[in-house]
């Protein structure tokens, strides 16, 4: 029997490698959940066939024209980045028909896409976390701050939203550059962004692919010495070989919602399946990407773009019942009886507005001895 | 796979092995007849792909565009602004020795690229530029494909034969003098740089409708498909490959080599995910060991350099 | 001191010398002449393997060269002046000579005065680049490089080609002269007549075949050969 | 036909070319002769325009032609040969005569395109054209031949074929004889003199006396980068300066 | 702020150099341009950081090992692939280097990873100078030193043996420097092993003073095209002079333009440099 497939869009290289192997993770554990539950489409198999995106919009949208036009998938998770996720979705997914849900692509922009109703995420957008990161800057009684941020749709948006808050909390921004990735020396833009001595450098950047050598360059040259970050940074790597410089720096990045038993449940199934989960992002959320497609696939009972695309918004319901993520056999009842399902999801409850984007939350973590802990939660 | 599936790949293959084999052409053109060693390919075809998505976009607020002209006017705008750039590299380049014109293109091409890249008002900059109009999409539906495949064949066509005829004829025997000897041409009484020029400027034309066919057909361009090894390097595989101065050649030449870069995708694609990277790295050494084969093989190609002759021999008199 | 044995060479597939045998012997000058094209350079250049060997063997002072390092043979006393490309053009006219010294230890200054004496012109172009000469002064560059050296057995292709005749005639002395000391020579010339006449020996070459073989003075006198190959 | 006038060349302040002036008068043959190093080449170069005058005029059928491109002026009749000869090496030897003809209409690319029955007519002019001179110079059996694969003499010969392809009103011609077997000269001398037969004018270069003096009208004697002396071969032949700067005694 | 500027130039232009060199005598001597440069630099590198970080070894010893080791690999390129490819057209093997690079490049990539390495993970202060008006790090007074003593190594050796004048001689007329009595050959394996250890220098000094990654090399190679072309094909002292002009150029750029042009400033110079002396600033004239 034909095996349902669902593409994933996950960047094994390219400047979120640090992400990607473990959000990829994600997916396989929803596989692995609802396989061994039976399947989808009266028993058919899921499949996952996953494109490396390189964390590189061409390399993206290269992948998803061939799980669109050459596979004839229609369903698709992805991608992180939301520099990836646009052009994938304005150029393959939406003119092809085929539903895009990203676990991680926090950016605006994605908010006002004209989609066709053909694009969603499991994450809140950045207009959320740019108000948590204008705050926490306030809230460290910094003064003045400068920003350098990656060239994309994600760095941008987020760039916006921090200015427009701390400077509502009557903070200055003196300055706030873009970065392309992959350059060996960032000391030029390093250099403008100190030229003013701003009291801290807030960075929006993905690890690998000038994170981690911004941060270095910074410290190094004495550029700065107080640093806030985002969800593109929280990963121990950034602290490697210079850990008492980092120490007690916090950042901001979506989180679960509290309570709920989502996230406990996931943590416990994901350590059961791959060992101890690291406290990067968006794990779950990909998780939960995963299982909201099989679901609608299974609701749509086809595999075509429009059905898919129409079935999610059918399916998933606040006062439906309870589905917990370990359990597809019962959500499959449930949906073959006609029934709505509130799933319970590993982040949390899973609900789409009506363009695509869900609610979530924000949290702040906080560099100890080199590792990273999660501080405080704010909701939306 | 299925029937249906392996159709649809093998036509999204040769939609690619046809836009490369667009570029090999061209490149036959400069470097095969006249003997221009442009590896600055990607500054040419990036610089089509921009021009034809531009041109065709409907407005747009993040970078230059909104004028909506139809498929065929991208192309030729495309094909156009390309020449327009090839003259303005080959004035202070063109009379440069082979290898200094090699540099020098392969330098333009990277400025182009970061104008590409830094120039957000005009493309968006690294971004890139999305949504690019396919023409007579919906029309086809799901053979949509099949079509474009029509539309590359047809321009590969066209090209093909215009390149036989003007190599074969006495414009093409000047070309090949000059790629010989220049002193002897201008003794004859020729105008070296001109002649130089048109193939430099006709070859510039070709990849710049080429790029124009990538841009509508992957719809989504950004600078990063602009880089030297895909862009560039791969375009002088399959010229040398095929054999220099030979067009069939080249067209196999895209067609075996594209092959090859694609079908190991399938073997490290049968991999475990962890070792995606590794898989990829061991599929491009094993195209790099490919091509070292073939060029310490057969260095004049599969094909060899065709003899191309304004008179082909004594008998014909 | 120098024996060809049935050679065969050419370029890539092409095959242009058909099984030619020649001989040196100590102290002789020897002569090819022969039509354009007809191998005579072909064959100069197989003794360096500088074209593809076929077929054959080549010998030089009991050692053959097919075996031998290009710059064992040099230092045997070997020397050639091809007959084009024979001088490295970016370099000044003294390097290039110096050059004809590479393979031995000491520096050979008193040989470079032996040679600008013999080729006055070159004298104020010693530090001026090779490639900005005239044809018949990297003619002298060339084969003052060859007798740096002190050779044993000089090879020379066209010595004479592009000289003025004050020179041709002073060359062909010199190489009468380098020949007293103790020098084999072995040289394709076009000057024919003047060449056989000088010469201990000479071979016709035509179409990649040795036609004759005689004495210098035997070839000028043969009515066939003048008439074929020395212009009536 | 010819006329230069003062020229003055210099290489990095040296004076290849110092202050050189002649004629040379239409339908003659004109020996330019003189030592190594004279500026014989050079003079050639600047009237082809491969080099460009630091002083000095040159006229050509009456016009200027300083500082033309050397297409330019190969257009208004003057052909030359080099004296390193230089083959379109990969072509056959057909092809590299039959590429001389200036005003090809299938050497525009558009005409190629769409003017074919034109096109082919005039390339079949040109190939008789192109035999005709290999039959002239004795090698017919070439004309297939790739360039590269003749050897030194031959490649001397096909230089002065090209040359003849151009129907040039002036051919300068540098040592066509050097390195030539010498039953071929005798026939280049004969087909030499034929050209100025047909009306051509030659200006020749060579350091072949014979030569010279069996077919030459005038010759000039360059030393120096100077014009040294002029006049009839006889005359030149036992002129002291020659001797002394060119011949050598025992030639005289 | 200039100040600062004209050292960090003159360190990458140091670098530059160093890979230029050699590029440059091979481009002379085998009349091709060896795409692979830059990825040898980056292989160099990495030997280095397999003998200093995996295998504990102390820096000097690394990089002795490390610069062996690529000239070993530089050579056996030669042996294996130019070698064969020496009587064809220059593309030929030109294409060909661009297939070592690319199996170069993903050699590193298969056993390194793409992620970015360091020779240390701890960062260095700097040393501040004249009231912050100059930084420099430890690192890179030794990179300087480093470079300076090569290069003058580099100068001794070309003009104390034969080698300096039998590589122009090649340069020029390789059959006649055969029959000249030189060992082309050995020639030949002398300048490969040469650019290996300069190239491997260059690329160790490169990481050294930021980091290393699969593609540092190839990134660089551009760079130190132009430096070759400033100098003169074939021209190790004009290639020298051209690192260091394209290196303190480049950084000094980014007090007129914006810092995203960078790399187009070595471009402009060399073809401004085309255009106005093609023989390059030291070069032959041809
Ligand atoms: N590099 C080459 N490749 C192929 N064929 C060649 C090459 N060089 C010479 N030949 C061919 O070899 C033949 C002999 O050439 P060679 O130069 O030995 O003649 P030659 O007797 O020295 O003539 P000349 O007196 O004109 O110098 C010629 O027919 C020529 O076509
Ligand atoms: N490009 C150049 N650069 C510098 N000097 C040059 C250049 N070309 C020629 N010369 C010099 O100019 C002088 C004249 O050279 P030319 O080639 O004209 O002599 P020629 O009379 O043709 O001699 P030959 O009979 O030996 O061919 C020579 O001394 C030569 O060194
Ligand atoms: C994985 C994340 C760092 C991605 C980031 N939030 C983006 O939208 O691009
Ligand atoms: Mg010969
Ligand atoms: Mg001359």
């Amino acid at each position: 029997q034909e095996t349902v497939k669902i593409g994933t869009l996950m960047p094994l290289t390219g400047g979120l490698a640090s992400y990607g192997q473990f959000t990829r993770n994600g997916t396989l554990l929803a596989q692995k959940i609802i396989n061994e539950q039976g399947g989808l489409l009266g028993g058919r198999e899921l499949e996952l066939v996953n494109v490396d995106t390189q964390t590189n919009p061409q390399a993206g949208v290269d992948g998803a024209q061939k799980l669109v036009s050459v596979n004839g998938i229609n369903a698709i998770v992805g991608a992180l980045s939301s520099g990836v996720t646009i052009p994938v979705a304005e150029s393959v997914t939406v003119p092809g028909e085929a539903v895009l849900i990203s676990p991680s692509s926090t950016s605006p922009v994605l908010t006002t896409l004209d989609d066709n109703g053909y694009v969603f995420r499991t994450v809140p957008s950045d207009s959320l976390q740019g108000v948590v990161a204008g705050n926490l800057a306030a809230d460290l009684d910094h003064e003045s701050l400068a920003i350098i941020y990656v060239n994309n749709d994600y760095g941008q948006g987020l760039n916006d939203a921090v200015i427009e808050q701390f400077e509502k909390r009557g903070g200055e921004v003196t300055a706030s550059i873009a970065f392309e990735p992959n350059k060996v020396s960032y000391r030029s833009e390093l250099m403008d962004a100190a030229s003013e001595n701003p009291d801290a450098l807030l960075l929006i950047a993905y690890t690998d692919d000038g994170g981690i050598t911004i941060i270095r360059q910074a410290l190094e040259n004495g550029y700065f010495d107080q640093f806030i970050f985002t969800d593109g940074l929280k990963a121990p790597e950034i602290t490697e070989g210079v850990e008492q410089y980092l120490e007690g720096m916090r950042g901001t990045a979506p989180t679960s919602m509290p309570g709920g038993k989502g996230p406990e449940l996931f943590t416990e199934l994901y350590e059961e399946e791959f060992g101890e989960i690291p406290p990067k992002p968006y794990i779950d959320t990909s998780f939960d990407a995963t299982f909201v497609l099989a679901l609608a696939i299974e609701k749509a009972g086809s595999t075509e773009g429009p059905a898919i695309r129409d079935a999610i918004n059918e399916v998933l319901a606040e006062d439906g019942m309870l589905v917990n993520i370990n359990e597809w056999d019962k959500a499959k009842e449930l949906i073959a009886a006609g029934e709505k399902i509130r799933y319970e999801g590993a982040s949390g409850p899973v609900l789409f507005n009506d363009v695509g984007d869900s609610m979530g939350a924000i949290g702040i973590w906080k560099i100890e001895d080199g590792d990273i802990v999660n501080e405080s939660v704010e909701v939306q | 796979m299925t029937f249906a599936g392996v159709f649809s790949y093998l036509v999204f293959f040769l939609i690619f092995v046809g836009i490369y084999a667009i570029m090999t052409l061209a490149l036959n053109i400069q470097r095969g007849f006249a003997g221009l060693f442009n590896i600055g390919i990607a500054g040419f075809w990036a610089v089509g792909a921009y021009t034809s998505a531009i041109v065709t976009k409907g407005p747009t607020p993040d970078h230059l565009g909104g004028f909506g002209m139809p498929f065929i006017v991208g192309l030729l705008t495309a094909g156009l602004v390309a020449s327009v750039l090839a003259l303005l590299v080959g004035i202070p380049t063109i009379r440069l020795r082979e290898d200094y014109l090699g540099i020098a293109t392969i330098g333009i091409a990277e400025i182009i690229r970061l104008v590409v890249k830094n120039e957000a008002w005009l493309t968006n900059g690294v971004r890139g530029v999305s949504a690019i109009p396919k023409p007579l999409a919906g029309i086809f539906g799901s053979n949509y494909n099949l079509f474009f495949l029509l539309i590359v064949i047809t321009v590969i066509v066209i090209f093909y034969y215009l390149s036989e005829k003007g190599i074969n004829s006495p414009w093409g025997r000047v070309l090949r003098a000059i790629r010989e000897d220049e002193e002897v041409v201008k003794a004859a009484g020729k105008n070296v740089v001109r002649y130089r020029m048109e193939a430099f400027i006709l070859g510039a034309f070709m990849m710049g409708v080429g790029g124009a066919l990538y841009a509508h057909f992957t719809s989504f361009i950004s600078p990063e498909a602009f880089r030297p090894m895909q862009a560039t390097f791969l375009v002088w595989i399959m010229l040398i490959i095929g054999g220099s101065a030979n067009n069939f050649g080249s067209i196999v030449g895209a067609f075996l080599t594209w092959g090859i870069w694609t079908g190991t995708e399938f073997l490290t694609g049968m991999l475990p995910a962890a070792y995606t990277t590794q898989a990829a790295a061991v599929r491009v050494i094993l195209i790099g060991i490919f091509l070292e084969i073939i060029l310490l093989s057969r260095p004049q190609g599969l094909f060899g350099e065709k003899k191309y002759s304004s008179k082909k021999t004594a008998a014909e008199n | 001191m120098l024996s060809i044995k049935e050679v065969y060479a050419g370029y890539g597939e092409i095959e242009i010398i058909h099984g030619i045998s020649l001989e040196v012997n100590e102290g002789e000058i020897v002569s090819i002449v022969g039509p354009n094209g007809s191998g005579k350079s072909t064959l100069l250049k197989s003794i360096f393997s500088l074209v593809d060997i076929m077929g054959g063997e080549i010998n030089y002072l009991n050692s053959n060269l097919s075996q031998v390092n290009t710059d064992q043979m040099i230092k045997k006393g070997l020397s050639f002046v091809p007959q084009t490309d024979n001088i490295f053009p970016t370099l000044t006219v003294e390097e290039n000579l110096e050059l004809g010294a590479y393979v031995s230890k000491k520096k050979l200054k008193d040989r470079f005065d032996l040679i600008y004496n013999l080729f006055p012109p070159l004298v104020e172009k010693r530090k001026k680049k090779a490639g900005t000469l005239s044809g018949g002064q990297r003619q002298m560059v060339a084969f003052g490089r060859a007798l740096v050296i002190e050779p044993k057995l000089l090879l020379l292709d066209e010595p004479t080609a592009g000289l003025a005749p004050m020179y041709i005639d002073l060359i062909l002395e010199k190489v009468a002269e380098i020949n007293k000391t103790g020098v084999s020579i072995l040289m394709v010339e076009q000057n024919a007549k003047k060449a056989l006449a000088m010469s201990d020996r000479g071979y016709v070459l035509a179409a990649g075949e040795k036609k004759y073989e005689d004495s210098g003075r035997g070839l000028l006198e043969n009515e066939e050969v003048a008439q074929l190959f020395l212009g009536g | 036909m010819l006329k230069v006038k003062s020229v003055v060349k210099e290489f990095s302040g040296f004076r290849a070319v110092d202050e050189c002036s002649f004629e040379v008068e239409k339908n003659t043959i004109t020996g330019l002769i003189g030592p190594n190093g004279a500026g014989k080449t050079t003079m050639f170069n600047l009237i082809a325009g491969s080099l460009k005058l630091d002083q000095g005029e040159v006229y050509f059928s009456e016009q200027k032609v300083n500082n033309f491109a050397p297409h330019q002026i190969a257009r208004l009749g003057l052909a030359r040969t080099f004296q390193i000869p230089k083959t379109l090496r990969k072509m056959t030897v057909l092809e590299n005569l039959m590429l001389v003809p200036s005003g090809q209409s299938g050497e525009n690319i558009w005409n190629s395109w769409f003017r074919g029955a034109k096109v082919e007519n005039e390339e079949k002019v040109n190939a008789a054209k192109a035999y005709e001179t290999l039959e002239f110079l004795e090698m017919e059996h070439l004309a297939d031949e790739m360039a590269v694969n003749l050897s030194g003499g031959q490649k001397k010969l096909l230089e002065l074929g090209r040359a003849l392809m151009a129907e040039p009103e002036l051919i300068l011609l540098d040592e066509p004889g050097a390195g030539v077997n010498p039953t071929l000269l005798n026939k280049i001398a004969e087909n030499i003199l034929k050209l100025k037969e047909r009306g051509k004018t030659i200006l020749l270069i060579e350091h072949n006396m014979d030569l010279i003096m069996n077919i030459c009208d005038r010759v000039i004697v360059m030393n120096d980068g100077k014009h040294l002396v002029e006049g009839t071969p006889a005359e030149i032949k036992t002129n002291p300066q020659v001797l002394e700067a060119y011949l050598g005694e025992k030639t005289a | 702020m200039a100040l600062q500027l004209f050292l960090n130039g003159v360190i990458l232009g140091s670098i530059i150099a160093l890979g230029a060199i050699g590029l440059s005598l091979i481009y002379g001597i085998l009349k091709f341009g060896h795409f692979a440069h830059g990825d040898l630099m980056t292989l160099g590198a990495y030997f280095a950081f397999l003998f200093k970080v995996q295998l504990g070894l102390p820096f000097w010893l690394a990089f002795v090992l490390a610069a062996a080791l690529t000239a070993g690999t530089a050579v056996l390129l030669n042996l294996i692939l130019y070698r064969h490819l020496k009587k064809r057209d220059s593309v030929i093997v030109m294409i060909s280097s661009v297939g070592a690079a690319l199996i170069i490049r993903n050699f590193v990539l298969l056993f390194w990873g793409p992620q970015n390495k360091f020779y240390e993970k701890a960062i260095q202060m700097p040393i501040v100078l004249g009231d912050g008006l100059l930084r420099i790090k430890e690192n890179q007074i030794i990179i300087l030193v480093l470079a300076l003593s090569l290069v003058v190594a580099v100068h001794l050796f070309l003009s104390w043996t034969k080698l300096g004048k039998a590589m122009r001689a090649m340069a020029d007329n390789i059959d006649l420097a055969q029959i000249t009595g030189i060992n082309t050959e050995r020639v030949i394996i002398w300048t490969w092993a040469m650019s290996g250890v300069l190239t491997a220098a260059a690329g160790i000094l490169l990481a050294f003073d930021t980091h290393l990654t699969p593609v540092m090399g190839w990134n660089l190679l551009l760079p130190l095209f132009a430096a070759v072309i400033l100098g003169g094909i074939g021209s190790p002292y004009g290639a020298m002079f051209g690192g260091l002009v394209i290196g303190i150029s480049q950084e000094m750029s980014t007090l007129i333009i914006s810092a995203a042009y960078k790399p187009a400033v070595a471009f402009t110079i060399m073809i401004l440099m085309l255009i106005i002396r093609p023989s390059g600033l030291m070069g032959k004239k041809v």
